[in-house]
């Protein structure tokens, strides 16, 4: 039993999974119980009392006091034991600890922004420490989103007028998938992110560094790497196929006709509106639901994607 | 079952009985009854006058208490609705929505 | 119960699969009720975003009020208050008979329907004249708060669809003048005119809660 | 009840017409008097034909959506087709398929003759209520052709105000399906209560009554308010009213509360149904009392109230204050206890009886087995740190296949066999009819067993494409589909067979006890020749069969003495 329970769940990586899967065991067990109980009566019962001849006279029973009065109160003591331990498991998960280290996340149809205390920023990754309180502050720049990593047994939604909450503390170091879970349209199956749980020296180094854009990376090459970390891959193929938007392959240099009509030709600056404000001129035959990116790329990460972007040619 | 036939004076008591308290509820705006308790008065106002009309207008008073039944019934999952939501809504950590 | 009876005899108005006319009679007033039930609880998902919202934003509620004439809303509680007099006259015409008094009652209740329209047309005009319009169209600037919008939206909500059951009500009217002039509705068959009067009260009771909720908060 | 102090009867047995020549299915010919019918029981068959047809379009879509998730990646359509997939599937199955499934189908045909009674209260908004579900059928049909919708069946703002596709259409589409909810409802509480025969006493009304009673309860209290949310969501895409739109104002947590007021009920009128036929089912073929007949009637109508206070277990992790989650969570546990009553009651029915695992038999055994998975999972997701897990995965998909298949359609598979040889006076092959279930009941075992691990390792709903890790189960979900798929089309040829060539049905095949199998099959036009009488419970099992030709009544020309005639001239 243990083992398919532990089949089942992924791997414990917080400080509160393993109350929510004792829990979860706790109701499978006496879930399992209780039905292999009634399951078994049955059973019993279909072959005991099976139909012997046409004209079996069958008693009357209608009621049995102490019958019922079991059959009410022992699922009440259990319910009630659920409820308070999933009550219980409940307060911890809602209630962060004051010491925690914040970090603000920014969702997007559909990309995952983490912004750290530093000032620092990075898309669909998220870099954590591991033994210490981990708060996400969250709220959508759109529709609801929500923010689920298994591995950790925490979810909360993200909703676009206010904040909301959620926080967890990872037990070992290593990488974890996070997903969004509320359904958010086209790209919805695609919003995931990694979470890296790194060691507390790591991440200091990483908060150090990581955050730092390597200065002699060509900048075709930067951009290759934004187009993923950025998650233009979410809605552009490079392949000419169409996705949300359309295939960034011979972009460069082409002559876009906008949904008002007029044509322009995608240069540099063409490139660098699209992502600034890329509602001001949008492609006729695609839906106008590009996320800005005013303020999520630096210069140089733009410079890339235009470089990268202009190298897209067959 | 005989039908209830509403006599006249019944009739015509119950719409003056509504005007006046129609006045009534007006009336009270004018004196400056304050927070919660001007909405508590405007609401029994509307309640006594709402049910003068369903007991004599609608007969809800002669007919088959059943149909008074159905009809509170109506009120009673209102309430439900409006109770338990505002359990939500006056009790979110982060209070108002923003604009 | 009246359903225990095994009546033989069979009149008018009676369908087949009832047993006597009380039994039809009480099933269709049965039936209304019920359906009644579902228009408050409609209604009552409004007034629900209503309390929400007033929960949220008092001053918001307090504010915009201030833009709806009270003198009109309250001429109109007056107006619907006689229709639902002359409704329940017209009802009791019926039950005694006298299908030209029931006629005349039933014409003055769809006239003080109408004169509640046309108030309420009034009082939209007059809103639309300073760009209160529901929900994005509006343009209005004399009022502070940022929300004002919300509260039109909620506004018009509510009184729309009420005025869209004044309307339903009217017709409904009308065709039982239809009806009572072709003699069909008696003193030992009326139920579709007591049918349409629970309606037309209904309208009425939603409208005095409606008055007091929008027009007077201060 | 039975005022026989005031009227007085002459009751008298009358035989039974094992042939009849006149029934309500020759008594009017050509197709007009199909559609323009007044009688409760052709209204139940049309009623019955659209539900199974929409429930093959929905079927067919989820066959859809299992062969695209075959593969991590996109097998066969691309993502929005996917995200419009699944929504039609949620929403056809949801309103037009389960919701008027039991009631407006078996229980319009059912309920006047289970009392005794020639036709609803109404009969003319009965058929319009069938008018307007065909209708609304197709406003839904026409959101599809304009654009389809992408939204979900839960219809979320901000998602649903934004997005480009048909969601206004889809919302009065459902408003209107909404209102022959409401209509099927309101006859049906009339009916019961005014026109219950002679002697028909609420407490020798058949279960399944009472199920629809509640059921028809919820429908008047719940309805309305989806009808209100969805023409508010309409209005926020028309005129921007920003009740639930965020970006005007408007709080889109509300309009969770809004959806779910109406929806979570909506499952109990989902599923209450089923219970009354698994009633029905289980003292049939157990020969056998019903064990608790007051505590599973009342039970109906405890879940029914329960129901409406517990909506917000659908919002856990939404947003909504704390304080409310705890208490939902609080309630929805409570709504297991009397379903639990209702389990115990069947199972304590059984013993000692006299079971013949018939066709419908072992679809009420399926039920019990599916069901009590279903219900159990979801006392597993209504406890708050679990669900924080759980919620939007793969396990609630499977929670709500396990009662929403396992349990309703699964309980109406077993009506539509129990009832069949009433419906249509033929006799369907019970061989088949075993096998097939045996069939369907694995097969659907293996297509959302799978479900439940995959959500709870962490595998999100409404996912087009998906980490390779979860390949191995969706594959083997999806052939489950398919050896469902197999089933029905098992199902759909032997019951064509038995309407056409099948043997002809006695009155009574499976020597019930209740009022509809006291006519003949098919029933005559107006149910029965005579006014019955009602002088037994409708399970009284105990007694012989002989008994009951006799409780029914000729209308008495000397209305002055009670005259029990035991021997027909
Ligand atoms: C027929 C429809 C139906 C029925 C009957 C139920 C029945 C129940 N459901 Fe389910 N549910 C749905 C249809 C249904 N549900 C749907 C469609 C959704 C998803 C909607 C969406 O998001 O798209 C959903 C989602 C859903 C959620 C939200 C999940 C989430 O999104 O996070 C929850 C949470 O509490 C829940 C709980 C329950 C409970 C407690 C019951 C109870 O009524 C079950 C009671 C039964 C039993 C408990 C078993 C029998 C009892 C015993 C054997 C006795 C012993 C019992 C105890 C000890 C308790 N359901
Ligand atoms: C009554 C309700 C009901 C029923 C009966 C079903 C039945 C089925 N459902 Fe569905 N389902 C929902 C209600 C229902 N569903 C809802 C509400 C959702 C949520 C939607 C949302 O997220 O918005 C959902 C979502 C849903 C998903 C999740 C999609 C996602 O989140 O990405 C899946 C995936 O496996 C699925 C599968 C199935 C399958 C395989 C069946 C099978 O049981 C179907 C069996 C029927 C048939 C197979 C058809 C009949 C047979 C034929 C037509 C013969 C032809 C067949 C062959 C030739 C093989 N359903
Ligand atoms: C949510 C999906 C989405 C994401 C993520 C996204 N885009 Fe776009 N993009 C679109 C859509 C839709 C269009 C077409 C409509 C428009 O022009 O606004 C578009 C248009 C463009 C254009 C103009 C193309 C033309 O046809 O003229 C460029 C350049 C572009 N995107 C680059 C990017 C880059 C670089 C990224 C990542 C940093 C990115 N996009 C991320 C959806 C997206
Ligand atoms: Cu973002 Cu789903
Ligand atoms: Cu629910």
């Amino acid at each position: 039993m243990n083992r398919i329970i532990e089949y089942m769940l992924p791997p414990q990586r917080s400080t509160t999974a393993s109350d929510v899967d004792s829990l979860f065991t706790f109701i499978n067990v006496s879930g399992f119980i209780l039905f292999m109980g009634i399951m078994i009566t049955i059973l019993i019962f279909v072959i005991k009392y099976r139909r012997k001849s046409e004209d079996d006279v069958t008693p009357v029973i209608t009621h049995n006091s102490i019958l019922e009065v079991a059959w009410t109160v022992i699922p009440i003591i259990l319910i009630l034991i659920v409820f308070s331990w999933g009550f219980r498991g409940y307060l911890t998960l809602t209630s962060p600890p004051a010491n925690a280290y914040e970090i603000h996340v920014s969702a997007a149809s559909w990309l995952w922004q983490f912004q750290y205390e530093g000032g620092g920023s990075t898309m669909n990754e998220v870099y954590v420490p591991v033994d210490r309180p981990v708060k996400f502050i969250m709220s959508s720049e759109d529709v609801i989103h929500s923010l689920a990593i298994p591995d950790f047994r925490i979810k909360m939604d993200v909703l676009p007028n206010r904040y909301t909450t959620t926080w967890f503390q990872a037990t070992e170091t290593g990488e974890s998938i996070l997903y969004c879970t509320e359904y958010c349209g086209t790209g919805h199956s695609e919003m995931l992110a990694t979470v890296h749980v790194l060691s507390a020296e790591d991440f200091e180094e990483w908060l150090e560094t990581g955050l730092e854009v390597d200065e002699d990376m060509p900048l075709a090459d930067v951009g290759e790497q934004t187009f993923t970390s950025a998650g233009c891959n979410a809605c552009h193929s490079l392949d000419g196929t169409d996705r949300v938007g359309p295939s960034l392959l011979n972009l460069f240099g082409s002559d876009r006709e906008l949904v008002d009509g007029s044509v322009v030709v995608a240069d540099e600056d063409y490139i660098r509106r699209s992502l600034i404000d890329p509602q001001a001129e949008v492609t006729a035959g695609y839906p106008a639901n590009m996320p800005s990116y005013s303020g999520r790329l630096n210069e140089r990460q733009i410079d890339g994607l235009i470089a990268f972007i202009k190298e897209l040619q067959d | 079952m005989s039908h209830h036939i509403s006599t006249l004076p019944t009739l015509l008591s119950v719409a003056g009985a509504l005007l006046v308290l129609t006045f009534l509820t007006v009336a009270v705006t004018w004196i400056n009854i304050p927070e919660p308790f001007n909405v508590i008065v405007a609401i029994t106002i509307a309640v006594v006058k709402a049910t003068a009309v369903a007991m004599f207008f609608m007969n809800l008073y002669w007919d088959s208490k059943f149909n008074s039944v159905v009809f509170l019934l109506s009120i009673l999952f209102l309430t439900i609705f409006v109770v338990i939501t505002l359990l939500d809504t006056l009790f979110r950590e982060g209070g108002l929505p923003v604009y | 119960m009246a359903n225990q009876s095994v009546a033989t005899e069979k009149k008018s108005h009676l369908q087949h699969h009832f047993v006597d006319e009380d039994q039809q009679f009480e099933s269709s007033k049965m039936g209304m009720w019920i359906f009644l039930v579902t228009e408050v609880l409609m209604f009552g998902g409004l007034f629900v975003a209503y309390i929400i919202y007033r929960a949220w934003h008092p001053d918001l509620f307090y504010e915009a009020a201030q833009e709806l004439d009270v003198a009109l809303g309250a001429t109109n509680t007056v107006v619907l208050i006689a229709s639902s007099l002359t409704i329940a006259l017209a009802i009791r015409a019926v039950q005694l008979d006298k299908i030209k008094a029931a006629i005349n009652y039933m014409a003055a209740t769809i006239l003080l329907a109408g004169t509640f329209m046309v108030i309420k047309y009034f009082e939209y005009m007059d809103k639309f004249g300073k760009g209160i319009y529901p929900g994005e169209s509006y343009t209005y600037d004399g009022l502070e708060h940022e929300m004002a919008a919300n509260f039109f939206s909620i506004y018009y909500m509510m009184t729309g669809l009420h005025g869209i059951h004044v309307v339903i009500g009217m017709v409904l009217i009308g065709w039982m003048i239809i009806k009572a002039k072709k003699g069909l509705v008696h003193s030992g068959y009326y139920t579709p005119v007591e049918n349409t009067g629970l309606f037309w009260h209904l309208v009425d009771i939603i409208w005095i809660f409606l008055f007091p909720l929008l027009y007077l908060i201060d | 009840m039975a005022d026989s102090s005031q009227k007085t009867l002459r009751i008298r047995e009358f035989p039974i017409d094992e042939n009849p020549g006149h029934t309500y299915l020759n008594h009017e010919k050509g197709i007009l008097s199909w559609l323009f019918t007044v009688d409760h029981k052709r209204i139940g068959l049309l009623y019955l034909g659209s539900v199974i047809l929409f429930f093959f379009v929905g079927g067919m879509l989820a066959l859809l959506l299992r062969t695209e998730l075959l593969t991590p990646a996109q097998s066969i359509v691309d993502a929005d087709t996917y995200n419009q997939i699944f929504t039609l599937h949620g929403a056809i199955m949801i309103f037009l398929f389960i919701i008027p499934s039991i009631p407006a189908a078996l229980g319009n045909f059912f309920l006047p003759m289970m009392i005794g009674a020639k036709d609803v209260a109404f009969p003319r908004l009965n058929l319009a209520s069938w008018w307007i579900y065909i209708f609304g059928a197709l406003f839904a049909l026409y959101s599809i052709i304009t654009g389809a919708v992408d939204t979900g069946w839960t219809f979320y703002t901000p998602y649903s105000t934004q997005t480009g596709t048909s969601v206004v259409s889809m919302t009065l589409a459902v408003f209107i399906l909404g209102f022959s909810s409401i209509l099927t409802g309101l006859n049906f509480i009339v009916t019961l209560h005014k026109l219950r025969s002679p002697g028909l006493s609420w407490s020798k009304m058949p279960l399944f009554l009472w199920s629809l009673y509640a059921t028809a309860v919820i429908q008047i209290l719940a309805t309305p308010i989806l009808a209100i949310t969805v023409l508010l969501l309409a209005m926020e895409r028309i005129l921007g009213i920003g009740i639930f739109d965020p970006s005007l104002g408007g709080d889109p947590v509300l309009f969770q509360h809004f959806f779910w007021f109406y929806s979570h009920p909506a499952v109990y009128i989902m599923i209450v149904p089923a219970f009354g036929i698994i009633s029905e089912l289980i003292s049939t073929y157990s020969r056998k009392t019903i064990f608790g007949y007051w505590a599973i009637a009342l039970s109906s109508l405890a879940i029914a109230f329960i129901g409406f206070l517990v909506w917000g277990h659908h919002m856990f992790v939404s947003g909504q204050s704390e304080l409310s989650s705890v208490v939902f969570s609080f309630l929805t546990f409570f709504v297991g206890v009397p379903t639990g009553i209702k389990i115990f009651n069947w199972v304590a029915t059984m013993y000692k009886g006299s079971i013949d695992l018939k066709t419908p038999m072992l679809y009420a055994l399926a039920f019990l087995f599916l069901f009590t998975i279903g219900g159990l999972t979801g006392i597993m997701i209504g406890a708050l740190s679990i669900n924080v897990h759980l919620h939007d995965t793969y396990y609630i998909v499977a929670h709500f296949h396990y009662v929403m298949m396992g349990g309703t359609v699964i309980a109406m598979l077993g009506g539509l066999h129990h009832w069949w040889p009433k419906m249509t006076g033929k006799m369907y092959n019970e061989f088949w009819g075993r096998i097939t279930c045996g069939v369907i009941f694995l097969s659907f075992n293996m297509t959302f067993l799978p479900q439940f691990i995959m959500g709870s390792q962490g595998m999100p709903r409404r996912y087009f494409n998906y980490v390779d890790q979860f390949q191995g189960l969706h594959q083997f979900s999806t052939i489950g589909s398919y050896l469902l798929g197999v089933g029905f089309v098992m199902m759909a040829v032997y019951l064509l067979w038995s309407l056409f060539k099948g043997p002809k049905a006695p009155s009574n095949p499976w020597k019930a006890r209740s009022l509809e199998w006291m006519t003949s099959s098919p029933p005559t036009h107006h149910n029965f020749e005579y006014t019955p009488v009602i002088l037994h419970g409708p399970y009284d099992h105990h007694k012989p069969m002989k008994e009951f030709r006799m409780g029914v009544a000729e209308e008495s020309e000397s209305p002055d003495v009670i005259e029990i005639d035991k021997d027909p001239a």
